[in-house]
C-alpha cells in the first residue's frame, strides 16, 4: 500500500494502481473520453490530466494523464486547478472544432463554459475523436477487424482498404463502446449491417426473435468452448424452458433448491 | 457461510411482487431497473420464480470476452461490472437459462441477478414465502 | 498477381522470420520489389506473418514510404527539408505539379511519373534538392525543373 | 582474418598501417551526399579509368579511394590529395586528367581548383592545405574523426585509423562497471537532442534484473536540415558499431538494432557492409575477439515517419508495429523494446564512445563546457556561405559557427536568425549570436540543441512563413494518437496560414499563444510537447514581423505571396534575364528596354528577383 495526497486529502492506494482509478474511487469527477474499464489505458484524449508534485520537488510540478500514471508513495495530486480547467477546456474546444455536431462533446464543453468552438468548425466532421476505443476493444476480442488508418490529422478509423472487414464478426462492441456514437449499424429482419458488411442474425428456434450474429456465436463457441445449442433460442424462451423444467421437478419433489 | 434460494413453487401465486421489488431495488437515475426475476407459469395457474442460478461453470462468464462477469466471492453471485461491459450481448445469447437480460429502460444495459449484494429484495418481499434466501450447510 | 509475382513474394517471406515482428521489413521488401504494395501481397502478408489484415493495412498507410497505388517509372522527389524550404522548394514543387499535371503523391495516368515529397534527404548543402529516382539534383532552379525531369 | 584474441588485433593493425603507409600519395574523392549529387562517383570512376591505363610512380589504384562526407559541401565535389592535404574544390569529371597530370605526375598544383578565401579588400587568395581553411581551422573533430578520411567499405582503413582499439581496451582491461563509470565521468550527454547523460542511462539499464537487454542505435535523423548522422553512418560506420559493442559489454546485451531512416539508402548499404565485415573479423557475433562477449546487430529500416525518432515509437517500429509513441511514465531504459530494458543512443553518441575509452574521461570532460562536455557536430545549411558538416567544442558561440566557420550569410545579405533543433527547436535572432552553444543555454533561449541541424536565415526569410512551414511538417508527421498534438497543431498551422495570408487578427494571435501552452503541456510525446516551439520562438523574437502581417497586411521579408507584389524599377537594363527565368511568361520587354511584369500572370515565385543582377526587381 502507498499513501498519496489528492486535493489535500491523504488516500491509501494499492501499488500498481493507476491514479485515475484512485481519484474516481474518492468520488472526484474527472472527464474522460478514451477510458473504458475493458481496455488498457491509452492516454489518447488527455482529459484526465492531473497535476502532480512531491515535497522534495521543491515546487516543481508536472502534468500527467492519470489513466496511465501508476501511484507512487508520497505523490501529491491536484485534480482541478485553473490550469487543468484550461487544458480540459482547450482539448474539448479542439475536439468540438472537428466535430461541431456531436451532442456528447457539446454537453461536455458546456460544463467548461464553452458554447461553441473558438476555432473554425469543420462542418463535415464525423464526430470521431480518434480515441481508438473501437479498435482497442476489437483487439481485446481477438479480432482486430478495424484499425487506425493514415496518420496525423488525416487519420481515420477504417476497415482494411475501406471495404468489408474480413475479420469482423458483427458483435457491435465497437459501436457500443464508441463514446461519441459514430459507428452506426442496422438490424433489419435477420440481417445486421455494420462496416458495410452483412451478418446473419440467429433467429430463436421457438419464437423467431433475433439474437446475436451467427459469426459471433460461432466465435464464442470455438474460443470459449460453449455448447452450440445454448445459442439456438432466445433468452425469453430459455427462461420459459427453465420454468418448465423446474415445474417438472416440482411435481416430483414439491420443493426445489435453486 | 453459504446462502441459497429456496423456491417453493406451490406457494408462488404469480403475484409479481418479486419482480417489482427487484426493479425498485435496482433503481438508478430515478428509473427502476429491469427486473432480474420473473414468475413464469409452467402450467395453467402454476408459477415458478425464475432468476439466475449463479452456475458454477457459468456460460455467461465464459462468453464474456471482456472480463465483465466475475464471481463475487462474498455473495457468491456472478456480478456484472458495468464499467467493463460493452453490451455485446454475448452473455444474453449464451446463458442457457435466459437469465442475462437487457434493460431497455437504461440504455440497453445488460442486467443479471446480483443477489442484491447478499440480501435479495425479491425474497425479502415475497408475500407467500415461496422464495426464501437461506443459509445452507 | 502472376505466378512470377507469387514466387517473388514467397522469396520475401522466406528471407524474413515469419512472425508479426517482421511486418515492417516485409512490407519494405515488397515495396522494393513491386515499387508499391499490391493488395494481394498485403493479404498474403497478413496470412503468413499471422498479423490481422487491419494492422497490415494500418502500417501500410502510416509510414510515408509505402504506396498502395502503383507508382510511375520515374519517381520525382522534392525535398521539403528546412534548407530546401527557405530556398524555394515550394516553387520547385509548383513547377513540377503544373508541368506534369499531377499533385504531390499522385502518378500520371501513363504511369510515367510520380511526384513525392520527402522530409529531408540530408543534402541540405545543395538546397533546393530534387531527386529523379536515385539521382540527386542540387541547387535546382525553378525554370529548369521540367528539363531535369525529362532528361534521359 | 578472424580476430580471436586481443593480441591478434595489434598485429593486424600494424599490417594495415604498413599497407597504407606504402601508399605515398593518396587521392580521396568525397562521396558524401553533397559531392555525390555533384557527380563525384563519376570523378572516382574517371580516376580509376585513367590510372588503370597509366602507371604513375607513388600512386597505386588502391590509393585512390572514396570517402564519406569531408564536410565542406558548398565547395563540392571535393578531391583531396594526401599527404599534403591539397584541397581541390568544385571538381568536374573533366578536371581529373589535369589533376593526374599536374599534381600526381609533376607534383604541381591546379590553381583554378584551389579554395579561394576572400580578402578584406575584396580580392581572393588561394589556400592549398585544407587544414588552413577557416572552415576547417576552427573545428575539432571527435565523432567525425574518420569521416571523409577513410573508405567506409574497408575495415582495414578503420583498423589502421585505430579502430576497435577501444573495444580491445575495454575487453582486456575494464569491467562493465568501469566502462559505465568512465562514460559517466566524461559527462557525455546524448547527441540526439534530449541531452540525457549517457552514463546514467547505461547504469540504469545495467542495474535492472532481466534476462534480455537491448542496445539500439537511433539513426532516424528526422530533423529536416540535419545530416550529421547520415554522414557518420555512410562515412564511418564501424565507429558506431564499436560504440554499440562497448555499450553491449557495459550493460550486458546480446542483441541490438540500428534504426536507419528510409531516406538514407547508402547508409543502410554501408552499415550492412560494416556489420558483415565486423562479424567476419570477429568483432560481432559469438565470442567477440575471443572473449565471452556475444553481441550482434541488425539493421531496422524506418518507414519515413518523423515521429519514429521518438524512443517509444522507434521501438514499436523495430518490433514491426505502427510507430505510435506511448506515455513514458515507465522509461524505455527500464521497459523498452519488447518490454525489456533498452539503451537507445543516437549515432553521434555511439561514434564518440571509442574515443572516450581510448583518451579517457578526463580528456573528454576537459573539452567543452562544464555541463556540456566534448564536441558537437552540426550541419550548417540554409542561407549561409559555407554549407557543410562541422564539429566544434561545446561552448563556442553561434557567431563563431555561423560567421567564422560558415562565412556569414549568403551573398552577404543581412543575417536574421538561426534555426536549431529542427521542428522541435526554435529560431534565435542576431542578438543571441554570442550565446555559447550547449544543451542548457539553447534551451533557455527558447530553442534547443536538437540533433544538430543549424539553418541560417537572412532578411529574405519570413519568420511567420518559417513557423508555418515547421508547423506544416509537424501536422503531417504527428502520429495522430493524442488530441492536443493532432488537433492542436492542426489548428495552430491553420491560424498561422491565416496570418501569412493577411487575414488574421490579434485575437487569433492570443488564441494561438494559449493553444501553444496547452499543446506543450498536454501532448503525449516530445513531438507534440515541443511542437509549438517554432511558433513560440519566432513570436518571442520577431513579434514585429507577426504584427506587420496582422496589422499592416505586409510581409517585410517579401515572402508571403498574398501580401507582396513584384515590380521592375528603372534600374532595369533590359538584359532579358528575368524574362528567361520567369516560368509563367509573365514578364515582357525587349532588349535594352525596361521590362514589365504582368501582375495577373505573376505567381510571385521570385525567380526574376533571384536572377536580376541590377537590383531592378522590387518586392513590396
Amino acid at each position: 500500500m502507498v499513501n498519496i495526497t489528492i486535493n489535500g486529502k491523504v488516500v491509501r492506494a494499492t501499488e500498481g494502481e493507476m491514479l485515475l482509478d484512485v481519484i474516481r474511487r474518492e468520488g472526484i469527477n474527472i472527464p474522460t473520453l478514451c477510458q473504458h474499464d475493458a481496455l488498457e489505458p491509452a492516454g489518447n484524449c488527455r482529459l484526465c490530466m492531473v497535476e502532480i508534485t512531491r515535497t522534495e520537488w521543491d515546487g516543481w510540478k508536472k502534468y500527467v494523464t492519470s489513466c496511465l500514471y501508476p501511484v507512487e508513495e508520497g505523490l501529491i495530486v491536484s485534480t482541478h486547478t485553473s490550469e487543468l480547467h484550461e487544458i480540459r477546456k482547450t482539448i474539448l474546444d479542439l475536439l468540438l472544432a472537428n466535430s461541431p455536431h456531436s451532442d456528447v462533446l457539446q454537453k461536455m464543453a458546456e460544463e467548461y463554459g464553452l458554447h461553441k468552438t473558438s476555432y473554425e468548425p469543420n462542418l463535415e466532421g464525423d464526430n470521431c475523436i480518434m480515441c481508438y476505443a473501437c479498435t482497442r476493444i476489437c483487439e481485446v476480442l481477438g479480432k482486430s477487424a478495424i484499425s487506425p488508418v493514415m496518420r496525423g490529422h488525416e487519420k481515420v478509423i477504417a476497415p482494411p482498404f475501406g471495404e468489408e472487414p474480413p475479420d469482423c464478426i458483427g458483435c457491435l462492441a465497437c459501436a457500443h463502446i464508441c463514446p461519441t456514437n459514430v459507428i452506426t449499424w442496422t438490424d433489419e429482419n435477420l440481417t445486421r449491417t455494420i462496416w458495410k458488411k452483412k451478418f446473419e442474425l440467429i433467429a430463436c428456434e421457438k419464437c423467431g426473435k433475433a439474437t446475436i450474429s451467427r459469426d459471433f456465436a460461432e466465435y464464442l463457441i470455438e474460443k470459449r468452448g460453449l455448447p452450440k445449442e445454448y445459442f439456438n433460442t432466445c433468452d425469453d424462451c430459455k427462461r420459459v424452458e427453465l420454468a418448465q423444467k423446474m415445474g417438472a421437478l416440482v411435481d416430483k419433489a414439491k420443493e426445489v433448491a435453486l | 457461510m453459504k446462502f441459497q434460494f429456496e423456491v417453493k413453487p406451490s406457494l408462488c401465486t404469480g403475484c409479481r411482487t418479486c419482480e417489482l421489488a427487484c426493479a425498485f431495488s435496482h433503481t438508478r437515475d430515478k428509473k427502476p431497473g429491469r427486473s432480474r426475476i420473473y414468475p413464469i407459469a409452467y402450467a395453467p395457474d402454476k408459477f415458478v420464480p425464475v432468476a439466475c442460478l449463479q452456475c458454477d461453470d457459468a456460460a455467461c462468464v465464459k462468453s464474456c470476452m471482456f472480463g465483465a462477469l466475475k464471481r463475487n466471492e462474498t455473495t457468491g453471485a456472478i456480478d456484472l461490472d458495468r464499467e467493463r461491459c460493452v453490451k455485446c450481448m454475448a452473455c444474453v445469447a449464451a446463458c442457457p437459462f435466459g437469465c442475462a437480460l437487457v434493460d431497455e429502460g437504461h440504455d440497453n444495459e445488460i442486467v443479471k441477478c446480483d443477489l442484491c449484494g447478499g440480501d435479495p429484495a425479491c425474497a425479502h418481499f415475497c408475500p407467500t414465502k415461496a422464495l426464501v434466501y437461506k443459509k445452507i450447510g | 498477381m502472376t505466378q512470377t509475382d507469387m514466387t517473388k513474394l514467397d522469396k520475401i517471406f522466406n528471407n524474413n522470420p515469419q512472425s508479426p515482428g517482421s511486418l515492417i521489413t516485409v512490407l519494405q521488401d515488397i515495396q522494393r520489389e513491386f515499387r508499391y504494395l499490391p493488395r494481394e501481397a498485403l493479404e498474403k502478408t497478413a496470412e503468413i506473418l499471422n498479423v490481422p489484415l487491419s494492422k497490415v493495412y494500418s502500417a501500410s498507410t502510416f509510414y510515408a514510404v509505402f504506396s498502395l497505388k502503383p507508382r510511375g517509372e520515374k519517381i520525382v522527389r522534392v525535398c521539403k527539408g528546412t534548407a530546401c524550404h527557405i530556398k524555394g522548394a515550394d516553387i520547385i514543387l509548383e513547377q513540377l505539379e503544373s508541368g506534369l499535371g499531377i499533385k504531390a503523391g499522385e502518378t500520371t495516368k501513363d504511369l510515367k511519373y510520380t511526384i513525392e515529397l520527402v522530409n529531408c534527404v540530408g543534402a541540405c548543402a545543395l538546397a533546393p534538392v530534387m531527386l529523379v529516382n536515385e539521382k540527386y539534383y542540387g541547387n535546382v532552379r525553378c525554370d529548369r525543373v521540367m528539363k531535369l525531369v525529362e532528361k534521359d | 582474418m578472424r580476430i580471436d584474441s586481443i593480441d591478434k588485433l595489434a598485429a593486424w593493425r600494424d599490417e594495415c598501417r604498413k599497407r597504407l603507409d606504402s601508399q605515398k600519395k593518396k587521392v580521396l574523392v568525397c562521396l558524401g551526399p553533397g559531392c555525390l549529387a555533384g557527380g563525384s562517383d563519376k570523378i572516382l570512376e574517371e580516376f580509376h579509368e585513367i590510372l588503370s591505363k597509366k602507371k604513375i610512380t607513388d600512386v597505386t589504384l588502391e590509393a585512390v579511394k572514396k570517402t564519406g562526407c569531408h564536410g565542406f559541401c558548398a565547395q563540392g565535389p571535393l578531391v583531396i590529395i594526401e599527404p599534403e592535404g591539397i584541397f581541390y574544390t568544385k571538381v568536374k569529371k573533366a578536371h581529373v586528367k589535369e589533376i593526374i597530370e599536374t599534381t600526381l605526375e609533376k607534383g604541381e598544383l591546379v590553381e583554378k581548383l584551389l579554395y579561394k578565401e576572400r580578402n578584406g579588400d575584396g580580392t581572393d587568395h588561394a589556400i592549398v592545405d585544407y587544414h588552413d581553411i577557416p572552415f576547417y581551422k576552427y573545428q575539432k573533430r571527435i565523432s567525425l574523426r574518420n569521416v571523409g578520411q577513410i573508405d567506409p567499405d574497408r575495415i582495414t582503413d578503420y583498423i589502421a585509423a585505430g579502430g576497435y582499439s577501444a573495444l580491445a581496451k575495454t575487453l582486456s582491461s575494464m569491467t562493465p562497471q568501469e566502462v559505465i563509470d568512465q562514460i559517466t565521468k566524461s559527462g557525455l550527454r546524448g547527441r540526439g537532442g534530449g541531452g540525457f547523460p549517457t552514463g546514467r542511462k547505461w547504469a540504469t539499464c545495467a542495474k535492472i534484473e532481466s534476462d534480455i537487454r537491448y542496445v539500439l542505435c537511433n539513426g532516424d535523423e528526422g530533423d529536416p536540415g540535419a545530416f550529421m548522422d547520415r554522414c557518420i553512418m555512410e562515412g564511418d560506420p564501424h565507429s558506431i558499431l564499436e560504440g554499440m559493442i562497448i555499450c553491449a559489454y557495459a550493460v550486458g546485451s546480446r542483441e541490438g538494432y540500428i534504426y536507419v531512416r528510409e531516406e538514407y539508402p547508402l547508409a543502410v548499404i554501408n552499415l550492412q557492409n560494416a556489420i558483415d565485415s565486423a562479424r567476419e573479423h570477429g568483432f560481432l557475433g559469438e565470442n567477440i575477439m575471443g572473449t565471452d562477449l556475444c553481441y550482434d546487430i541488425k539493421i531496422a529500416r524506418g518507414g519515413g515517419a518523423f515521429v519514429c525518432g521518438e524512443s517509444s515509437a522507434l521501438m514499436k517500429s523495430v518490433a514491426g508495429e505502427v510507430g505510435e509513441p506511448r506515455a513514458k511514465y515507465v522509461r524505455s531504459v527500464v521497459k523498452g523494446l519488447h518490454d525489456k530494458p533498452t539503451v537507445l543512443n543516437n549515432v553521434e553518441t555511439f561514434a564518440t564512445i571509442p574515443v572516450i575509452i581510448n583518451e579517457g574521461a578526463d580528456w573528454f570532460a576537459s573539452i567543452g563546457t562544464e555541463k556540456s562536455t566534448g564536441t558537437k557536430a552540426f550541419s550548417l545549411a540554409g542561407k549561409v556561405k559555407n554549407t557543410g558538416l562541422v564539429e566544434v567544442p561545446m561552448g563556442v558561440t553561434l557567431r563563431k559557427i555561423i560567421f567564422d566557420i560558415g562565412g556569414g550569410a549568403l551573398k552577404d545579405r543581412k543575417f536574421k536568425a538561426v534555426q536549431t533543433g529542427g521542428p522541435s527547436g526554435g529560431c534565435l535572432p542576431e542578438d543571441k549570436l554570442d550565446l555559447p552553444v550547449d544543451f542548457d543555454t539553447l534551451t533557455k533561449a527558447g530553442s534547443m540543441m536538437g540533433s544538430g541541424g543549424m539553418i541560417v536565415m537572412d532578411d529574405r526569410t519570413c519568420m511567420v512563413a518559417v513557423a508555418r512551414y515547421f508547423l506544416g511538417v509537424l501536422v503531417k508527421e504527428s502520429c495522430g494518437k493524442c488530441v492536443p498534438c493532432r488537433e492542436g497543431l492542426y489548428q495552430l498551422h491553420k491560424l498561422c496560414t491565416k496570418i501569412t495570408k493577411g487575414k488574421a487578427t490579434e485575437d487569433d494571435l492570443n488564441l494561438m499563444e494559449n493553444l501553444s501552452r496547452v499543446i506543450s503541456v498536454a501532448s503525449l510525446c516530445g513531438l507534440g510537447q515541443s511542437g509549438p516551439n517554432p511558433f513560440v520562438s519566432t513570436l518571442r523574437y520577431f513579434r514585429d514581423e507577426y504584427m506587420a502581417h496582422i496589422r499592416d497586411k505586409k510581409c517585410p521579408a517579401g515572402v508571403c505571396r498574398e501580401l507582396i507584389t513584384f515590380n521592375i524599377n528603372d534600374q532595369c537594363t533590359g538584359c532579358l534575364a528575368c524574362i528567361a527565368a520567369c516560368p509563367v511568361e509573365a514578364i515582357t520587354g525587349e532588349k535594352k528596354k525596361l521590362h514589365v511584369i504582368n501582375q495577373d500572370l505573376c505567381t510571385k515565385c521570385g525567380s526574376c528577383y533571384e536572377v536580376c543582377n541590377f537590383d531592378a526587381v522590387d518586392i513590396k
